[in-house]
């Protein structure tokens, strides 16, 4: 078990510093989903521990919600990129102070 | 009934001046209906004065309603003799100020309509202050009172008004907040008890531990000595007088102000009495510099409203220094002060107000002489002067003798650093005055105006009550004396008595002995 | 476990590989590479529905929306890989190291439960226990997904959606406005030439050539042009320069 | 009669709070009110005078309560008055010499614009004086004396329009309040110690309280003596007081409010007699101030600080007096009323010598007036009789039985007495010499008139006053009408016989008088004072005032000023600094948090991280460490 | 394995139908299906048609729901739960937790959508057209996008979007499992991304608004996510009694809780707003259309509030003194960041934002007390129940705020840089003097619902044992009271410098009754909070 919850904690750990360092909007996106999975990960691993298959469905449900999500987060991504030609997310710091 | 109709009056008369028409042409009809709002205000408290049965003391017209059940907090008024002479000097000040406002100039093209509806909701709110035996109502009507001064200082103050109007209000918030705090405490400890209430009467017997009424002292205590003002919590309210219009400022200092001493008597006092003893050494040492501090510093500013402010700082000092002494004749005299201290630094504002309306300018140099061209300004601001420096004979003297008087028997030290504040209260009037008025008329001054009739008709009756007050203190003594001495039981501390008395048949004897 | 411990630095390189890749589609492809190991692992968990999910939500519909919006961004963009923020990637990775290293320590290794493993749960197949979650206690939040796909939609339209404002042009009115343009700007009315027309051979980058002899530079598409990948076309009585090629190409088409 | 008392103190008091509301309307009759009201007091003064000498000797003490004054607590005070044989004598010299004055002054105010606000602020002083004199309590009595003191401030700064005047009235304002702080503690003494104030009751039992609670009575109600009556080392504003209009001096600085301390002395002998401690400080204060006095009154060429030096000296000798406890008591209060007509008498005189000279009052340009002014220079030299102790004169009586007493009390003590009686004798010498005698050195524009009848006819009674006052020693009569207040006075046998004491005393008076004469008399008298440089140290000093104002601004007014200006500043540096500084500290801290808030959203990314990895170690670390 | 299933179906057992209390969440039900209807009418409209009648099912689908709600409330049952009677019952199979917290919650989240529906439906101030943005898919400054506006477009589809968000916000307030609780998040959040980058004017920065808020948002709930995983791999359940039932036991790996506890707290920090997670705040609050800002600051707020509140007092509630300390930390951390930062803000939405953070602060300190009352003293203000008020009252004066701003307009579209409000109270003393409330209410000086509130959760943090945190606390305010006391010293008595003060935009009557609405409410609250506050009070504990 714990192998499972290690690989998914260094996933998700990737992830999230991932979307420390990456400029690319879309990028930044993907390590996003990339911790989704890890979080899927441990709980279909949890699931398994358990023997009961809530973790299973959540994980369906994150997969849901992910493809919304993803859906949501490319349009916004895209028409911002239309607005600047840039998916930087650098670029977008007009707000601040 | 009485007491509530007594707040609504001049929150009606803000309504009213509110709604009534601006610009200029107004302006008169505007301060007409103010001025009669507020005597129609003092003429119902002296109905409530009448009505008071001194034989029996206590809290009388009472009302109580539920207000916030969930908190405990009603909403409950009530006078007793403090309240009520607080509530006498409010509505006598507030025609006065009104009357001795007409000719305020406001800055800008500020209309005169907010500047007395805020005047008159201020009146309602202290009102409502001196009235409520609620500790949560208390509360709120005591941070209200904010808004009104706030905006008064701010809208219609000097050129640094909003600096002054800022540091006042969060100045004073912080104070309101740590009370805030304890007002939290208490009604935790309260209900913890059992049941939630924040009536006095209820608080008085709200079993807490002395850690506890320590803290919520203390947060009490904050916000009074911050209102009242304290050395050394004093600093907003030389620039706040500085920046206020005078009419401003004798509703802040004179009547605004005193909630902090009457807070002290009645919710410091009344509701943590052992904490209250505690810290009466502390107290009583910052009254002391208070007083010495204040007096100094007056000696030594060139604003004559800043002067002014010092004064107060000094004669707070007199007033808590009375009450923290823990005797009735202290703290009788404590009270009295407080309505003196009302009339002469009323008196003081609104001619040092007007003088300095005229010159256009409130530095002390820039006056001279002028005793020569308005000897009946000059009249006014002596005798305001010598009843801010407790000449005998003046209310102020009376009140000041009596804190001396009682603080005496508690604290020699006290008493006799005190008293130095006589010998400064001459030189910061008389230096003053002596550059003001005497010596050879300043240039620039020669068509000084003289107080026409109807700003010796705003000031008269401070004048009359000053002179009256000072030789027959009585009524006003007899009206106080016995809530003075609940509340001394209260804290559980009587007079000390005296070391060798004076053998009764003997004094009757030799008293016997004239007639 | 052989499929874990083969797949998981498999993972974790992939998974690495979306930090340091310069270009996104190196990173998109990486993230795919974890997916689909996700998915032999999900297998190995006793979870074959999840399984055939990752593949074909995940992999299959996710990770393609990702690549093609990547082309519609522009396939090559790649990030420099010089940070700009002061301390970022620093901080980026003292703080991530004190977390992973923290959480796999602290959390990863200290779970002890027993395994009790899915054999009961899945008794009746693990689609038939899905299901039955699904239908009882995740009733609402699967009833609640559709709210979120129906948002999705409508943001991706709301987005994306240029509506038409006015009637379509119709074929008169549009061939009446080329010749008009024809007359008041001399552009042609006829279609222009397509690509490697006249030219030595017909590849795409290659410009046609004009019946004068003259190479036709807007011929070719836009996006070669904007690479500067057009091939001057050999013979052409004019050598293309492609940076002051200007847009002549096909017209707008009216939506 | 004796019930309407009060009527003393509200017919003067009423006059002038009348006149001073009333208005310009009343400056032409405000004078004459003024001056009515004041002979009104004076007439029931004596009406009530006459009634009290009636009764007899045991029942000639009333005490009225008019009403309760403050009642809080254990703190009563009523206002009453206490109308007894000390009161009574009083009576009759404020209003008597009072109402001379306000006849005076009609004709010494006559061109001055405010002369209505003059007489009410004389009517004013008047009621104050007789609240103090009459008061059966003592916070009454510091009505009174405050009130006095209000009065002199008014009057000393009546020409208010010179800045001297009006620093010398704020100077003896301020001054007095010194004073009046120790007579404020003593009353808070009182009210701890004995839980009344009631001056009758206070002076009944001080004896069953401690002595060393007695001592600081005494002391502090010496404090509050020595302000008012200008001793040592509260003399300095007496001397500057002189900026008033003349009958001012005469009136308050002279006869009647200066004595006030010797008043109050002798008014708590109860408490002075319970202390040997306190009564000896008075001796001392009486005795430097006595010497200290004469000495300025020997250097000062103006002719009022000359007379203001001696006013303190004569003081100095009530005091004394009244220090040595019952042997004095009387004999203070007798000497009191006699230099009150004397002293009066010559600074009215002076007035009309300043009349003459167009306000003048450098004696240095006076000289050979005794004949343009003949009714002014013989009042005056009876008055000049009185005060060196001619005998015969009143002066000669009531200074001869000080002296007398002191001598009894102790050797040292008399011979300053005595000396002090010589150096009066001689600076009183130089000022008739200087002023009536030598040649004319007036300045050029003046031509010196005698002045109209409004203003002789006082000087005529004073004079006549300075010539018999000591008629009320005649068969110990003062002696036996002050008994009832003060005490028996026991008769001292001296170790010589009072005739040859007399003789003594004529002796050294002759020597000071001769050796003025000498010095002033027979040679010319320079029209330009030498200057400072010039004369020895003595004579310096006594110019200088002792350098009492010197000291004062050495050890309280710059040290105050210093304060002042510390505090002024530290207040808005420090207090108010902090409060400010901390505004400033906040709005700083809220630019540095603003930094991070940079706009990019991987830093705010990175922030969440870095919270999120913190709330994770710190649950883990403090809960499972 | 096709054909096995096919062959095996028939042995399955049958799934029993789900028992769906439709009576209680019929709020959440009316709200959806006006969503759904929202969206049928976006199909069958015509474009110019549309906007009417999608302001008129919102309108009519929140008021139902509201009168549902109170409904809903007063049928509630009285349960006894382990330490203190609740109200209210487990629904859809332990989906939800319909109790009187959560309805009270869908209560104020139904009158801060209706406030919220007002500023949506404003069309005066823009020449006819709504708040949002004709045409979102045109480049900002683009010939389409003046096309769009000449053509008078508008995106009517903002209605549905808004009323799906607010069903999110209701379920979110209500969930009852982890797994629900997140796709309720999701439900809230996704449209409210979608929203914030429409805004008319200022395109640019309300399209970053929304990347950043979408970025920060979805990066911040995996956090919960994970959180939620980890909850459910100490106890093997996703529903809060259960883990509650795990915590108490102390059955399962302590480390596994608290870092559930940690993560779950770090998801539930973003959505309020609490340092230093808030720093989305400003951005997305200053770029995003006012009116949605409006909806988000309040709504979001109380809906993640109660989430949070939920999820710990039922879950964590065994754990509390674990997770306590660092609830008292973050309190302290955000008050004083929000309040500090306050100060140097020069722009009205963003200095409302950082006030936000401070709320957030405020409410934290509350919840830190983790009051829950105790048996024979149920009259005694309890954590929820003053957070429940706070949220009421913050709620409705930050819109009342934000509808304020949408009105103080220059040629640019709002004029939100505070230098610009110079004056105001000469040009608009009615609206000046309703900002002047709302920031006295948001200062918690008395008289307004502020005030109350503050003292709700002062208290509900003294009762915990917190007193040092009260006082920390009401320094706090001081601090914070500072800018809003500027703000009115700007309109009240500062003369404009530059010579054009603002100018005040005759909004049309919904954003008046809106802003009198708010107003009232926020003196109504002061003066008379007894009824509200008895609400609050009589909703009980969390059922679980």
């Amino acid at each position: 078990m714990t192998e499972y919850l290690s690989l998914s904690l260094i996933l998700f750990t990737i992830g999230a510093v991932g979307v420390l360092v990456r400029r690319n909007a879309i990028v930044v996106f993907m390590c996003i989903e990339l911790m989704l999975n890890a979080t899927n990960l441990a709980l279909v691993a949890f699931a398994h521990q358990h023997g009961n298959l809530d973790g299973q469905i959540a994980a369906f449900f994150v997969m849901v919600v992910a493809a919304a999500e993803v859906v949501v987060g490319l349009a916004i991504i895209v028409s911002i990129y239309r607005t600047r030609r840039s998916a930087s997310v650098d670029d977008a710091d007009l707000l601040k102070g | 009934m009485i007491l509530t109709l007594l707040a609504a009056t001049p929150l009606l008369g803000a309504l009213v001046v509110t709604c009534l028409p601006r610009g200029s042409a107004n302006a008169s009809t505007v301060k007409a209906v103010a001025i009669g709002f507020s005597a129609l205000t003092l003429a119902l408290s002296l109905v409530v004065m009448a009505r008071y049965d001194v034989e029996s003391g206590g809290y009388q017209m009472t009302e109580k309603h539920e207000w916030i059940g969930q908190l405990g907090a009603w909403y409950s008024l009530g006078v007793n003799g403090i309240g009520l002479v607080l509530i006498l000097l409010t509505t006598i000040l507030v025609p006065v100020v009104l009357l001795a406002a007409w000719d305020d100039r406001l800055p800008g093209r500020r209309s005169v309509n907010s500047y007395v509806a805020w005047m008159l909701v201020l009146e309602g709110l202290a009102i409502g202050v001196f009235a409520a035996t609620d500790a949560f109502l208390f509360y709120v009507l005591f941070e209200a009172t904010l808004i009104p001064i706030y905006f008064l200082i701010g809208s219609y103050g000097g050129p640094q008004r909003t600096y002054a109007a800022v540091k006042f209000l969060i100045y004073n918030l912080v104070g309101g907040l740590l009370m805030l705090a304890a007002i939290v405490g208490l009604y935790v400890v309260s209900a913890k008890d059992g049941n939630a209430s924040y009536l006095l009467s209820d608080l008085q017997n709200v079993d807490m531990s002395t850690t506890t009424e320590r803290l919520l002292f203390c947060g009490f205590m904050a916000a009074f000595a911050i209102k009242a003002p304290l050395f050394p919590f004093h600093t907003w309210l030389p620039d706040a007088a500085a920046s206020a219009t005078p009419g401003t400022s004798v509703l802040m200092v004179s009547v605004i102000d005193k909630i902090g001493t009457f807070g002290m008597l009645r919710w410091c006092l009344g509701v943590f009495p052992g904490a209250s003893e505690w810290a009466s050494p502390v107290v009583i040492t910052l009254a002391v510099i208070s007083i010495v501090y204040g007096a100094l510093c007056a000696i030594g500013q060139d604003d004559i409203r800043r002067l002014v402010a010092f004064t107060s700082v000094s004669h707070f000092g007199f007033i808590i220094l009375g009450i923290f002494a823990f005797t009735t004749v202290s703290t009788a005299g404590s009270t009295l002060y407080m309505f003196n201290h009302g009339l002469s630094t009323a008196a003081l504002f609104l001619v040092t107000g007007l003088m300095i309306a005229r010159r256009g300018s409130a530095s002390i140099g820039d006056f001279g002489g002028v005793q020569k061209v308005a000897p009946i300004m000059s009249g006014v601001l002596l005798v305001a002067g010598l009843s801010s420096l407790s000449l005998p004979g003046l209310a102020p003297f009376v009140s000041e003798f009596m804190v001396l008087a009682g603080t005496f028997t508690r604290s020699v030290p006290a008493a006799a650093v005190a008293t130095l504040g006589i010998v400064l209260a001459a030189l910061y009037i008389l230096i003053m005055y002596a550059k003001v008025m005497t010596g050879p008329l300043r240039e620039g001054l020669e068509g000084f105006r003289d107080l026409g009739s109807r700003e010796v008709a705003a000031l008269a009756p401070t004048l009359v009550l000053i002179v009256g007050l000072g030789f027959y203190p009585q009524p006003m003594l007899n009206v106080i004396n016995p809530a003075v001495d609940e509340v001394i039981s209260q804290v559980g501390q009587g007079d000390p008595p005296p070391r060798t008395p004076v053998d009764v048949s003997e004094q009757a004897k030799t008293e016997e002995g004239g007639h | 476990m052989t499929a874990f411990w083969t797949l998981a630095p498999v993972m974790v390189v992939a998974a690495l590989g979306l930090l340091f890749a310069r270009k996104a589609v190196h990173a998109a492809l990486c993230l795919a590479v974890v997916m689909i190991s996700l998915a032999v692992q999900y297998a190995a968990l006793g979870a074959p529905f999840l399984f055939a999910v990752q593949i074909i939500v995940y992999t299959g519909a996710i990770m393609m929306l990702f690549l093609f919006v990547l082309m519609l961004v522009g396939v090559d963009t790649s990030d420099s890989l010089k940070e700009t923020i002061a301390g970022q990637r620093l901080a980026a990775t003292v703080v991530g190291l004190l977390f992973g290293v923290v959480a796999v320590l602290a959390i990863g290794q200290t779970v002890t439960g027993a395994v009790t493993g899915l054999g009961q749960a899945n008794e009746n197949g693990n689609p038939f226990g899905l299901a039955e979650l699904l239908f009882g206690p995740y009733v609402l939040a699967f009833e609640l997904t559709s709210a979120l796909l129906i948002t999705a939609a409508l943001g991706a339209m709301v987005l994306a959606h240029r509506e038409r404002l006015g009637a379509r042009a119709s074929q008169a009115t549009l061939a009446e406005r080329r010749m008009r343009e024809y007359a008041e700007t001399g552009r042609h009315p006829g279609n222009p030439p397509t690509p490697g027309v006249y030219a030595r051979d017909n590849a795409v980058d290659l410009p046609a050539r004009l019946p004068d002899g003259t190479s036709a530079p807007d011929s070719v598409s836009q996006v070669l042009r904007d690479r500067g990948q057009v091939r001057p076309a050999p013979g052409a009585k004019d050598p293309v320069d492609p940076a002051d090629t200007t847009d002549t190409g096909p017209r707008e088409v009216e939506e | 009669m004796l019930d309407l008392v009060w009527l003393l103190v509200a017919i003067p008091l009423v006059s002038g709070l009348g006149l001073l509301v009333w208005g310009k309307e009343a400056d032409a009759w405000g004078h004459l009110v003024a001056t009515v009201a004041s002979a009104a007091s004076f007439v029931l003064g004596v009406v009530a005078f006459i009634e009290l000498a009636g009764r007899d000797a045991d029942d000639r003490s009333v005490t009225h309560v008019l009403f309760t004054w403050i009642e809080a607590g254990p703190f009563h005070v009523d206002m009453a008055y206490h109308y007894d044989p000390l009161a009574a004598l009083f009576v009759l010299l404020i209003t008597g010499v009072g109402t001379l004055i306000h006849v005076y002054s009609i004709g010494y105010m006559a061109h001055d614009e405010r002369r209505r606000r003059f007489f009410c602020f004389l009517n004013i002083f008047v009621a104050a004086m007789l609240t103090l004199v009459l008061a059966a309590d003592y916070l009454v009595i510091f009505l009174g004396w405050e009130g006095v003191g209000l009065a002199s401030y008014l009057l000393i700064g009546f020409w208010q329009h010179k800045p001297s005047a009006a620093a010398a009235a704020k100077k003896a304002f301020v001054v007095n309040r010194v004073g009046d702080l120790g007579m404020a503690l003593a009353i808070m003494l009182m009210f701890a110690q004995l839980g009344t104030t009631d001056i009758a009751s206070v002076n009944a039992s001080i004896g069953s309280a401690s002595t060393s609670v007695a001592t600081a009575m005494g002391l502090l109600l010496l404090l509050g003596a020595c302000g008012k009556s200008a001793q040592v080392p509260l003399q300095s504003w007496l001397l500057d007081a002189m900026e008033g209009p003349t009958p001012v001096s005469a009136l308050i600085h002279a006869a009647t409010m200066v004595t006030a301390g010797v008043y109050l002395v002798v008014r708590s002998n109860g408490i002075f007699d319970a202390s040997e401690a306190a009564r000896t400080a008075v001796v001392v204060v009486g005795l430097v101030t006595l010497l200290v006095g004469a000495w300025i009154g020997c250097a000062k060429d103006d002719i009022k600080k000359a007379l203001a030096g001696s006013t303190m000296s004569q003081i100095g000798y009530m005091m004394l007096a009244a220090g040595l406890g019952p042997a004095g008591y009387a004999f203070a209060i007798f000497h009191l009323i006699t230099h009150g007509f004397f002293k009066a008498n010559m600074f009215l005189g002076a007035g009309s010598v300043m009349h003459a000279m167009d306000d003048d009052v450098d004696m240095r340009h006076y000289g050979a007036l005794r004949t343009s002014l003949p009714i002014t220079f013989a009042t005056f030299a009876l008055g000049y009789l009185a005060i060196i102790g001619f005998p015969g004169f009143s002066g000669f009586f009531s200074k001869d039985k000080i002296i007398e007493a002191a001598f009894g009390y102790n050797v040292w003590v008399g011979l300053g007495t005595l000396l002090g009686a010589g150096v009066t004798a001689f600076y009183m010498t130089r000022l008739m010499m200087m002023t009536f005698f030598g040649e004319k050195r007036w300045r050029d524009e003046v031509h010196p008139h005698e002045s109209p009848l409004v203003m002789t006819i006082p000087l005529m009674v004073l004079g006549a006053a300075s010539l018999l006052g000591g008629a009320l020693l005649a068969g110990d009569w003062i002696v036996d009408w002050l008994e009832p207040v003060v005490g028996h006075t026991e008769h001292h046998e001296l170790a010589i016989p009072a005739l040859a004491m007399s003789a003594i005393i004529v002796a050294v008076v002759a020597v000071g008088a001769t050796l003025a004469y000498l010095t002033y008399g027979r040679r010319p008298v320079a029209d330009v004072a030498p200057l400072d440089s010039q004369v020895r140290w003595p004579v310096r000093a006594g110019r200088h005032e002792m350098y009492g104002n010197e000291i004062n601004e050495a050890l309280v007014v710059r040290p105050v000023q210093h304060t002042t200006r510390t505090l002024v500043f530290l207040d808005g540096r420090g207090i108010d600094g902090f409060v400010t500084g901390l505004a400033d500290r906040l709005g700083e801290a809220s630019q540095a948090l603003r930094k991070p808030q940079n706009g990019l959203v991987r830093s705010y990314a990175l922030g969440i991280f870095a919270g999120a990895t913190l709330v994770l170690v710190a649950l883990l670390a403090v809960t499972l460490a | 394995m096709s054909s096995t299933a096919l062959l095996t179906a028939t042995d399955l057992p049958d799934i029993a139908a789900p028992e769906i209390q439709y009576a209680l969440i019929g709020p959440v039900f009316i709200i959806l299906g006006a969503a759904l209807v929202g969206i049928v009418l976006e199909a069958v409209l015509p474009r110019g048609k549309r906007f009417l009648p999608q302001v008129g099912v919102a309108v009519v689908g929140v008021v139902a729901a509201l009168a549902d709600t109170v409904w809903v409330y007063r049928s509630l049952d009285t349960v006894q739960g382990s330490s203190l009677e609740g109200r209210g019952q487990v629904a859809l199979e332990g989906a939800l937790s319909i109790d009187g917290p959560g309805v009270f919650t869908w209560g104020i989240l139904l009158v801060f959508a209706l406030l919220s529906l007002g500023l949506f439906a404003e069309r005066r101030l823009e020449n006819g057209l709504s708040p949002f943005t004709g045409r979102a898919a045109d480049a900002p400054g683009s010939a389409g996008e003046a096309e769009a506006v000449e053509a008078g477009l508008e995106h009517t589809e903002v209605f549905p979007l808004m009323l799906f968000a607010l069903s999110g916000m209701m379920l979110f307030a209500t969930a009852n499992d982890l797994i629900t609780m997140f796709v309720a998040l999701e439900v809230l959040s996704l449209p409210l991304y979608l929203l914030c980058g429409l805004a008319r004017r200022r395109r640019l920065v309300s399209q970053e608004a929304a990347l950043k808020y979408f970025l920060l948002g979805a990066f911040s709930s995996v956090f919960f996510l994970y959180g939620a995983a980890l909850a459910y791999g100490f106890s093997g359940s996703f529903g809060l009694a259960e883990i509650d039932l795990a915590v108490s036991a102390r059955t399962g790996d302590q480390p596994l809780l608290l870092a559930a506890i940690a993560l779950i707290a770090v998801g539930m920090f973003f959505k309020i707003g609490a340092a230093p997670f808030h720093q989305w705040t400003p951005d997305v609050y200053q770029g995003a259309p006012t009116p949605v800002t409006a909806f988000m600051a309040a709504g979001t707020k109380a809906a993640a509030f109660i989430a949070f509140l939920r999820v710990f007092f039922v879950a964590f509630g065994g754990a509390q003194w674990d997770w306590r300390p660092t609830i008292w930390v973050v309190a302290i951390i955000t008050m004083v960041l929000g309040a500090l930062v306050s100060i140097a803000q020069t722009d009205v939405k963003r200095m409302l934002a950082y006030s936000s953070v401070a709320h957030a602060g405020f409410l934290l300190v509350g919840f830190a007390g983790a009051y829950v009352g105790s048996a024979g003293n149920e009259d005694r203000i309890t954590s929820v129940s003053s957070i429940l008020f706070y949220l009421s009252v913050y709620g409705v004066s930050s819109i009342g705020a934000f509808a304020i701003v949408t009105v103080v307009r220059d040629a640019g579209g709002e004029a939100t840089h505070l230098s610009r409000w110079a004056g105001l109270g000469k040009e608009s003393p009615f609206l000046a003097g309703c900002f002047a409330l709302f920031m006295l209410s948001f200062a918690g000086i008395p008289l307004t619902g502020g005030f109350i509130g503050k003292w709700g959760i002062f208290s509900a943090a003294w009762s915990g044992g917190y007193w040092p945190l009260v006082v920390v606390g009401v320094l706090v305010s001081a601090v914070a009271a500072y800018f809003y006391v500027r703000v009115i010293v700007l309109m009240f008595f500062t003369d404009p410098t530059d010579a054009p003060g603002p100018t005040v935009a005759a909004p049309s009557r919904v954003t008046t009754v809106v802003i009198a609405a708010s107003a009232a409410a926020t003196v109504a609250l002061g003066l008379v909070p007894g009824p509200v506050l008895d609400l609050a009070q009589h909703a009980g504990a969390f059922v679980r």
